[in-house]
């Protein structure tokens, strides 16, 4: 049985560690902050100019100067500082943010990601995606395992890059890849799902190391 | 000098020339000078190459100027909520220049700070790194990008003195502070206009410096772009 | 995860090691960490690094680890009100580089936001440029200049909550913002420790996520090097 | 007669208008803020980290967290902001400053400015002062127009240079230059000066257009 959108959050949740300072792309990488383990606290940025995000606002105490990087109204915390655009990237692209969690349309098993672009289509923009894997110490990407039955870990993007060489590890719905220079590695299957399963929906060339 | 003006349109007198280049502070519809907007719009001044995150949705923020074909490019990170602005692009009547958000708010900051140029790694091994010298430190590669300035700058602050100290409010701050930097001259629409010693000066956000001219935003009601809430007793 | 420290060795504890490079805030004695640096002093660390803007004066601020002869080299921007400093380094126990003080606190912020290096006109046709490359961007020559990161920096600010969200007070800021980006670990010394929420988030200088390590400065009297004052009645 | 002093900065404050953001160096320069001439308001930057500078505190009112970049005690006044080193010089390399008005030891007939070091001799370092002349939109020396009977406007620096080509009007106790990419004019004469008292004591070539 693969892993519902929620296993997939809860999954990638399980990566976080007390006093993370954490960016969570738009998505199934949101429900992320469903999750946190207990006993551990983190630390949401959001690239707009927050640190320390609170949950979405009662109804009626909506503040329009107070919304996330997805234009979302939010609340703040006892935690929280604002600050501009400038140092907001500097803290990403300082290597300061812990780790980023983003959904992609393409990795492939050397770590390139393709999030923003599909030729011929409409570009809406980046946005802060190029900074946030360029710059996250750690990049963690949650995304179905395949889109329309086509593979989405390819041996390589043909996208467009957002970034070269940068994610670290990829969950999906039916499992668990690490990536280092040695590769791509899968660490975890979901539960029910065979390793044919996943062979068969992968077009990037992986190891096992299931334990 | 007295650097208060009556009203938007009185702000920008004399600095509306068709083809220079604008800067627009906020991040969505968020602490974005919407009056001042409104007033470049009335001004009919066209050709415009507009620096701006993003590019309003239809009808609001940059949208007006959209509406109005005002605008010959954009420099920005994220133009999705605008289905006017996708129309235009791919009828090919606007030019658009994508900059990862952090590489746009630096190029600014920079331009603002006297710095021509910076590297970074982001971008390295992508589109945006085209035609641009990639350069080496320390065995990473990093992307040459150069410094933004503009002719004006408009921005949105929540408080002002006289001086044009400004104090921003939550994320309506976001690339406000460095446009005001940026702009050769910075006209900024601000909520309350506050007496002399009235702001701590341990916090304020943009020292009066970068701030030409201030006109009071009246009445104005701001707009959310996703109004998004939880239920009580969650 | 707990930040606060109960003293400034329980601070530093597993931080110092012979060698390393420290970023140490403050202009002159306006906004030193005076205790990390005595605590610093009494851990007997050799062969430093120092980058301050200034190294102290006899027997106050980086003076304390002159004195012992902890630190191998200072780079800085103006060391004027040091007797000792002088003569250690026309003895040549003290190896020293000069930074233009804008080209200083912009180097420690590149360092801290991941830009190896930048532009500026500072120092171009000075002994400051040579050995470093110069480049024409309009017209202008500019000459390079690197991004500075430090193992350790050690500031001083006057507020800050459990987070770590700092607060500085006047010109006792100075250079420690930028410090705090810029260490793979900092240590803040502050005046007083305040509740989580206390602080106004538009208020904060520097976010939390630049602060690993925090210690209240218990009993310190501010020192003060240029006692300028005007009689009452003029 | 040559000008004392106060004349001198008398004569720098006149280059002041209403607005105007100044930085004034250590020494004579700092003179300057006793003449700025009624009407008119400016506001004083300190490169330490302020806008808007106020006078010395009372005698018990010294605050050791507020100090001008000469580390003297100062005060604030109701426009005064602060701001940390890097935004500070950000504002003086980004062109933002009018007048930085400041001493030197020798300016040469083509604008270089040499006020930092003197070889063989403890150096102290250049502080703001490279910042200052290459980013501030307007250069004004202020100087005594000898040092031991030597002339200090030179064909050619002969110390270190702190800029190169960077200085626009030198004061001297003896008149006003002005140095422009066509070279060095001697625009003012102090009262009961002579151009041949000038012209001996001055090394650098200069043309005359005293009104």
């Amino acid at each position: 049985m693969a892993w519902s959108r929620d296993d997939m959050a809860r999954r990638a949740a399980a990566e976080l560690q007390d006093g993370f300072y954490v960016n969570l792309g738009i998505g199934i990488p949101t429900l992320v902050s469903n999750f946190i383990p207990p006993g551990i606290t983190v630390q949401l940025q959001s690239e707009n100019g927050m640190l320390g995000m609170g949950p979405f606002p009662f109804e009626g105490e909506e503040d329009p100067d107070l919304i996330n990087a997805g234009k979302q109204t939010i609340t703040e915390l006892p935690t929280t500082s604002y600050f501009d655009s400038a140092q907001s990237f500097g803290m990403i692209r300082g290597g300061h943010i812990d780790v980023s969690i983003l959904g992609a349309m393409q990795v492939a098993q050397n770590g390139d990601l393709a999030n923003w672009m599909i030729p011929g289509r409409m570009v809406k923009g980046m946005g802060g995606a190029m900074d946030l894997v360029a710059g996250v110490k750690r990049v963690v990407v949650l995304m179905e395992h395949t889109a329309r039955n086509e593979p989405k870990l390819l041996r390589e993007c043909t996208l467009p890059l957002t970034g070269k060489g940068v994610v670290d590890m990829v969950i999906t719905d039916l499992g668990v890849f690490e990536i280092d220079r040695a590769g791509m590695t899968l660490t975890e299957l979901a539960p029910d799902v065979s390793l044919d399963e996943i062979r068969q929906k992968t077009e990037a060339s992986f190891i096992v190391r299931v334990e | 000098m007295n650097k208060i003006y009556p009203d938007a349109h009185a702000a920008l007198a004399g600095l509306l020339r068709d083809g220079i280049t604008i800067m627009s502070g906020g991040f969505g519809l968020c602490g974005i000078p919407e009056l001042l907007i409104a007033a470049i719009r009335d001004s009919g001044v066209r050709g415009l190459t507009v620096i701006s995150n993003n590019a309003g949705i239809d009808a609001a923020g940059l949208g007006l100027l959209l509406e109005t074909r005002q605008i010959r490019k954009m420099v920005s990170s994220y133009v999705g909520e605008n289905k006017l602005f996708a129309d235009l692009y791919l009828s090919g009547a606007l030019e658009l220049e994508f900059n990862p958000q952090g590489t746009l708010a630096e190029r600014i900051r920079a331009g603002g700070a006297g710095i021509p140029a910076f590297f970074t790694k982001t971008g390295v091994g992508t589109l945006i790194a085209e035609g641009k010298e990639v350069r080496e430190f320390d065995g990473e590669n990093y992307v040459m990008e150069k410094g933004l300035v503009a002719d004006l700058s408009v921005i949105h602050a929540w408080k002002a003195d006289r001086e044009g100290n400004l104090v921003y409010r939550k994320t309506a701050r976001n690339f406000n502070p460095v446009m005001a930097t940026a702009g050769r001259i910075t006209v900024a629409e601000v909520e309350h206009l506050v007496e002399p010693g009235a702001l701590d000066p341990d916090h304020i956000h943009t020292p009066g410096i970068f701030v030409q001219r201030i006109v009071r935003a009246a009445t104005f009601e701001k707009p959310i772009e996703q109004r998004t809430v939880r239920k009580r007793g969650n």
